[in-house]
């Protein structure tokens, strides 16, 4: 195995894309390592890219903030503005391992893990995230709901690094929310959870909703007709409960050591109603 | 040794809350743990373990393992010895496999290179050919009559004929006609319960450093629990002599029982042995899960009738306890303490040990206990809710007292258990209000303790010190107890007293630190030796008065003159007359060798708030309140540590540790991460209470209290979330899917 | 004598007998007399037995004095975690 | 493999040292440097006997390769005392026997002054919350926590 820092993304990413042995990019490493304890997988080349320019800030862009993928769980939780803007985001970051891990994990690493499970994931696909990547032909932007392909898959490229993520701008009384169910109260993988975003009218009507489930199917899932069930309502009994049902009609869960497939259906509907309502009071909606 | 007379006396040391001797290095990192020492030229030990849960091995190859640079020995289970004690047989055959592969994670060969790297690479190297078998992990699976066999012919002359050989054998306790008791219930439960099997969990994985030469003599450094139980199956199964192997106790970073056999160290040797070079090997996390001792899982079927008034007029329990791949003598011990809690006419237990393919079963605090309580106080629990009685009162009204005839054979003489029940019931916790979706459970709990071998040597040093030397690792703080001991007897300030704990080579043989036995009779022994050392004292200032013995008597620290006709002479100090020494007779020390008795059985009491969320199916433990009898508590906060330790330590047991099997048996939650011990944010705090009722067996009176304390919490916590969820839950742990499903069916 | 009692799995070794009674002062003759008067006890007696005297658990302690006024119920070999 | 060649700053010490590029942070500190204190529980992040701060940050030194702590700053539980004075937390877990066995007891530590210098006057659930990623088996966290509790009082006051 080979432990690189290269002085520049371009060097990276010729570096992953010419690898013929087994790559990994190393940014918090809280995966990467656990996976190498593991025997699970014995790279060749490690290619730490943390020092790299942009890779540790979080910068305000276009009245959102764009997150470098090196920027720590704790980093991010740090920073008020992104916490008030995306606090769904931030705290499904922050739910990820312990103080200690959260002192290294990062967002992107979570997403190019390809966990169904991982925690920020539907909170960046509720908040509608955007994934900025450099590959060997230059950079460009694709939507974070795009990235997972199945569980440890990604649609990225060989020589493929994520250098951050757009958090978008949001307009007055909207607002985000993110639950998962785990066993204990820490350090367990989410059973199933939701992510769900929300934009409102000035009177609390729900204009604009985006219910992200994690969990419950090979990736992280849109939930497109939960978000519709929502809009136009004022989240009333009826709304809440026609979105649960979307939620739980899309799921397609596996059972195993962590949840049945009954279980993670249910708990993933309690899961999108409880943060949908966490959601709307967030953004300043009456009930 | 019984309680002195004048046991009511004030004590000086005894009952504080002192600072242990040990603290400092434990704070600043300084203490060595089994994973912390180091040799010159000390190669680095692996080992290679099944990927299946049940195989003939057919052939090792590790000739390509053997030929990669840096590699300088491999093992396997030819080269240990051939002790003829099953008992140690067993240990080495779980150390490296013999003609099989019993369990997902069973140790094959080891090999000692020179550094990580390169052990591992040679792990891979080592071809093993298997012939894979059929497997059975699940208890009742495995006594069915065409189940397969993990090992044939181990059960002994009980085992019942007809069954599986997986039952290796049967136990049978209780008195009085359990049909005339039954025909005199208004009420009669009967149940079927599941226990998962768990892990003791400590959070340091086994490790040592062996050393030993050709001419067999050894140096072994390890966490255990018992260095001279180590020595004792090292010698056995590598074939040395005891005296020719010093074993010397790291810093001990948990056990629970967990840490009374072994499973590293004859491999280690054995490595060093053939490489001829210290071998340092440390077991992966992963490892500790797949290939050290869990309790047993088990299947149990209670049945008890009760009047509409709540006395309990007959009892029956059916045990059924698989402990791994080897025969265990586990569920003798879930049978004799299922009913010690209840004054029975009628009672009787059965209990079966089975073998299954799954990792040979270590004790863990008050092993076999657990299971069976959990499932009798909750029969008792939901006859309670049905017959709209009080569970403490009815408990009272049951209690097992002085004179009861208990469930597994003797008379009791004191024990504590009424008082505990009364403390519960005086204790605010047990009125307080509940809201909504919340319940409080109930569960008392037992366990027998034992005294056992134990050796102390006591050094009245020159400058009127004390050093006192024992034999059993420390784990929760037991060299404070056992200075304040010695210092209490000798009258002199717990600061003046140093107890170290020694190798096997420097003091006789002590069992291990188990059976809640060290403060108990490591301390007993201490006092002996303190009262030898006295009475040598004081035979030395009688000489220097030129009186009888008789007439000097030992207080408060000095020899004094006893009584009138003894002269009138200044007392002399303890370290006075350790400045005499030379010109008195020479070094001054005592010392006892026993093997201790009358250890007294112990009883607690638990309650506990939980509240269930009935969408998720979470169990939230809101309050928690364990009562215990401590005989006598030494140091207090240690007697509290251990009160809170093994709560919790059953509370995760209750709610979410299990061992996880898939139906290819093999392990699938072998980490912190999916075994889930219970984490700080889990938990409220522990609330204890102790009780002192005086242990007629110990001078001080003191009772040993590691183990009793997770008896409770199984039925405890059941008994709360059936009482919140409106449900009888039946299996642990109660996770959170199997909660809300019978919640669901429930309707 | 001494009044023995046994726990209810080995009374089938005896007959069904919950109490068998042996010449004994102390356990090391009881557990001689045991092993010489139901020789089907043997293999228990070797694996180890633990005995309550008058409500006391002792694991091994052969010359612990034993008379006919004392309650003696054998128990299995006592172990701890 | 060819090794790696890194300097950097332990407990305010400058230390250099030749590492495998497998090797994790808690690999170097244990084997090479003989600093013992920090322990391996399990070696994949979920019990933080292993907890040391990095740049500041607590981390599992098992979860950091040794590679990248080139010109870092590390701080371990062998620095936390100042000489022969101990830090207030050390001295009241003893005082408060908020330790049994003693295995968890470094990571702890390490873990409850990174909370303390963040947040002096923590409540008990921020504690726990905290302190999630420290297993500990012996002592059911109660100790743990009031010991916490009264090293951030006594702090607090001077």
């Amino acid at each position: 195995m080979r432990y690189v820092k290269p002085e520049n993304l371009k060097d990276a990413s010729a570096l992953i894309g010419g690898e013929e042995g087994i790559s990994r990019i190393l940014a918090g490493g809280t995966d990467v390592l656990v996976q190498l304890k593991a025997e699970m997988v014995e790279p060749d080349l490690i290619v730490d890219v943390k020092h790299l320019d942009g890779m540790r800030e979080i910068v305000a862009e276009d009245g959102g903030y764009r997150i470098g993928a090196a920027v720590s769980g704790a980093e991010l939780g740090e920073h008020t503005g992104v916490k008030a803007l995306w606090p769904g985001v931030v705290e499904a970051m922050e739910l990820i391992g312990s103080t200690q891990v959260q002192g290294r994990a990062t967002m992107v690493g979570n997403l190019c893990n390809g966990s169904p499970a991982a925690d920020s994931v539907p909170a960046m696909v509720a908040a509608d995230a955007v994934a900025r990547i450099h590959g060997l032909a230059g950079e460009r932007d694709i939507p974070v709901l795009d990235i997972p392909t199945g569980p440890g898959r990604t649609s990225l490229a060989k020589g493929d690094i994520i250098t951050s993520v757009f958090l978008p701008a949001r307009p007055d009384h909207a607002s985000d929310a993110y639950l998962r169910f785990i066993p204990r109260t820490e350090m367990d993988i989410a059973v199933a959870s939701a992510g769900v975003s929300l934009e409102l009218d000035a009177d609390g009507t729900c204009r604009a909703a985006r219910v992200a489930l994690g969990a419950v199917a090979p990736t992280v899932v849109l939930v497109e007709a939960a978000g519709a069930a929502l809009v136009g309502t004022k989240l009333d009994d009826a709304a809440i409960a026609a979105m649960v049902q979307a939620a739980e009609a899309t799921c397609n869960p596996i059972s195993d050591k962590r949840g049945t497939v009954e279980y993670r259906t249910k708990t993933a509907g309690v899961l999108a109603k409880r943060a949908t309502l966490i959601a709307y009071a967030r953004a300043g909606g009456q009930k | 040794m019984p309680l002195d007379q004048n046991s009511k006396r004030d004590f000086k040391v005894i009952g504080k809350r002192v600072l242990r001797p040990d603290g400092i290095d434990k704070v600043t990192g300084k203490a060595m743990y089994g994973a912390d020492m180091t040799a010159p030229g000390m190669l680095v030990g692996r080992i290679l373990r099944s990927p299946h849960a049940h195989a003939r091995i057919v052939s090792i190859d590790t000739s390509a393992a053997e030929a990669l640079k840096g590699v300088k020995a491999i093992v396997i289970n030819a080269d240990l010895a051939n002790p003829e004690d099953e008992f140690f047989a067993d240990i080495r055959d779980n150390c490296l496999a013999r003609e099989k592969v019993l369990y997902d994670g069973h140790a094959v060969a080891a090999v000692a290179a020179v550094d990580k790297a390169t052990a591992k690479s040679a792990l891979r190297l080592i071809k093993v050919k298997y012939e894979v078998l059929p497997h059975v992990t699940d208890v009742d699976e495995a006594m069915k009559a065409d189940a397969p066999v993990v090992q044939e012919g181990r059960a002994d002359e009980s085992a019942p004929a007809g069954s599986s050989q997986n039952v290796t054998s049967h136990f049978e306790f209780g008195h009085g006609d359990l049909d005339a008791g039954f025909a005199k219930a208004d009420k009669i439960i009967e149940r079927s319960f599941k226990t998962a099997a768990t892990h003791q969990g400590y959070i340091e994985p086994h490790a040592c450093l062996a050393s030993l030469g050709s001419d067999g003599r050894g140096e072994l450094w390890c966490c255990t629990q018992g260095q001279y139980n180590v020595r004792t199956i090292c010698s056995e199964v590598c074939g040395i002599e005891a005296s020719q192997l010093r074993v010397t106790a790291s810093e001990i970073g948990g056990g629970f029982g967990g840490k009374t056999t072994c499973f590293i160290e004859p491999v280690a040797l054995a490595l060093s042995r053939k490489s001829g070079k210290p071998v340092k090997l440390v077991m992966t996390r992963e490892e500790v899960f797949r290939a050290t001792g869990p309790t047993v899982s088990s299947s149990t079927d209670v049945k008890i009738g009760m009047t509409s008034n709540g006395r309990i007029t007959a009892a029956q329990a059916k045990l059924r306890y698989q402990g791994g791949a080897f025969p265990c003598g586990t569920v003798e011990f879930g049978a004799q303490a299922a009913f010690a809690a209840y004054d029975l006419e009628a009672v009787q237990t059965l209990g079966w040990n089975v073998m299954t393919n799954r990792p040979k079963e270590a004790a863990y605090r008050a092993p076999g206990a657990p299971m069976a309580i959990f499932a009798v106080e909750s029969v008792v629990d939901e006859l309670c809710q049905e017959l709209g009685l009080d569970p403490l009162e009815t408990r009272l009204k049951n209690a097992a007292r002085k004179g009861t005839l208990s469930s597994y054979g003797p008379t009791f003489n004191d024990i504590g258990l009424v008082a505990t029940l009364e403390a519960a019931k005086a204790h605010p916790h047990y009125t307080a209000p509940l809201g909504e979706n919340q319940g409080r459970g109930l569960s008392c709990g037992f366990w027998f303790n034992f005294g056992g071998n134990t050796c102390v040597s006591l050094n009245i040093n020159p400058d009127g010190t004390v050093g006192v030397v024992e034999g059993n690792p420390d784990i929760g703080g037991s060299r404070a107890s056992i200075s304040m001991m010695a210092a209490e007897e000798l009258g002199i300030p717990y600061e003046k007293v140093r107890t170290v704990i020694t190798d096997t080579n420097s003091l006789g043989f002590n069992d291990v630190t188990d059976g809640s036995r060290v403060t108990f009779a490591v301390g007993l022994a201490t006092i002996k030796a303190a009262r030898a050392a006295i009475d040598n004292m004081c035979e030395r200032v009688a000489n220097i008065w030129g009186i009888d013995r008789d007439a000097v008597e030992w207080v408060d620290g000095a020899a004094q003159p006893a009584g009138p006709n003894a002269g009138s002479h200044p007392p002399m100090s303890l370290a006075e007359i350790a400045a005499v020494a030379d010109q008195t007779g020479g070094p001054i020390a005592g010392h006892h060798e026993v093997n201790a008795d009358g250890a007294g059985v112990s009883f607690g009491v638990h309650l506990c708030d939980t509240e269930v969320d009935p969408e998720t199916g979470a169990t939230k433990i809101l309050r928690y309140t364990v009562f215990q009898d401590a005989g006598r508590a030494v140091h207090p906060d240690y007697v509290e540590g251990q009160m809170q330790g093994g709560s919790v330590q059953g509370i995760g047991w209750a709610l979410n540790e299990e061992y996880i099997y898939g139906d290819d048996g093999r392990l699938q939650n072998a980490g912190f991460l999916d075994y889930r011990v219970p984490v700080a944010s889990d938990l409220p705090p522990i609330e204890t209470v102790i009780l002192e009722i005086p242990n007629p067996g110990h001078p001080y009176g003191v009772r040993g209290v590691g183990e009793t304390s997770i008896v409770p919490p199984l039925a405890a916590i059941a008994n709360a979330v059936s009482r919140a969820a409106g449900v009888r839950m039946t299996e642990l742990p109660i996770s959170p899917p199997k909660l809300l499903k019978a919640m669901s069916e429930r309707g | 004598m001494v009044r023995v009692k046994l726990w209810g799995s080995l009374r089938s070794l005896v007959d069904g007998q919950e109490f068998v009674e042996v010449e004994a002062s102390n356990f090391k003759q009881l557990l001689d007399q045991l092993e010489q008067q139901h020789p089907a006890l043997k293999p228990q007696i070797k694996r180890g037995v633990s005995f309550a005297l008058d409500g006391v658990i002792y694991r091994d302690a052969w010359f612990t004095p034993i008379s006919d006024d004392n309650e003696v119920v054998l128990m299995p070999y006592m172990v701890g975690g | 493999m060819k090794k790696l060649h890194i300097s950097t700053s332990i407990n305010g010490d400058e230390a250099q040292f030749i590492c495998a590029p497998d090797e994790t942070l808690l690999d170097v500190l244990r084997d090479h440097l003989g600093l013992t204190g920090a322990k391996e529980g399990c070696g994949t992040g979920d019990c933080g006997a292993c907890s040391v701060m990095l740049n500041g940050r607590l981390v599992c030194s098992c979860l950091v390769l040794a590679g990248e702590t080139e010109g870092a700053e590390v701080e371990t539980i062998e620095g936390m005392a100042n000489g022969d004075d101990l830090h207030t937390l050390q001295r009241v877990f003893i005082e408060k026997a908020a330790l049994q066995c003693g295995i968890c007891t470094p990571g702890i530590l390490v873990a409850a002054r990174a909370l303390l210098e963040k947040n002096p006057d923590p409540t008990d659930t921020e504690i726990r919350y905290w302190l999630a990623g420290n297993l500990c088996r012996c002592t059911g966290y109660d100790k743990i926590i009031k010991a916490v509790q009264a090293a951030a009082a006594e702090m607090r006051s001077v």
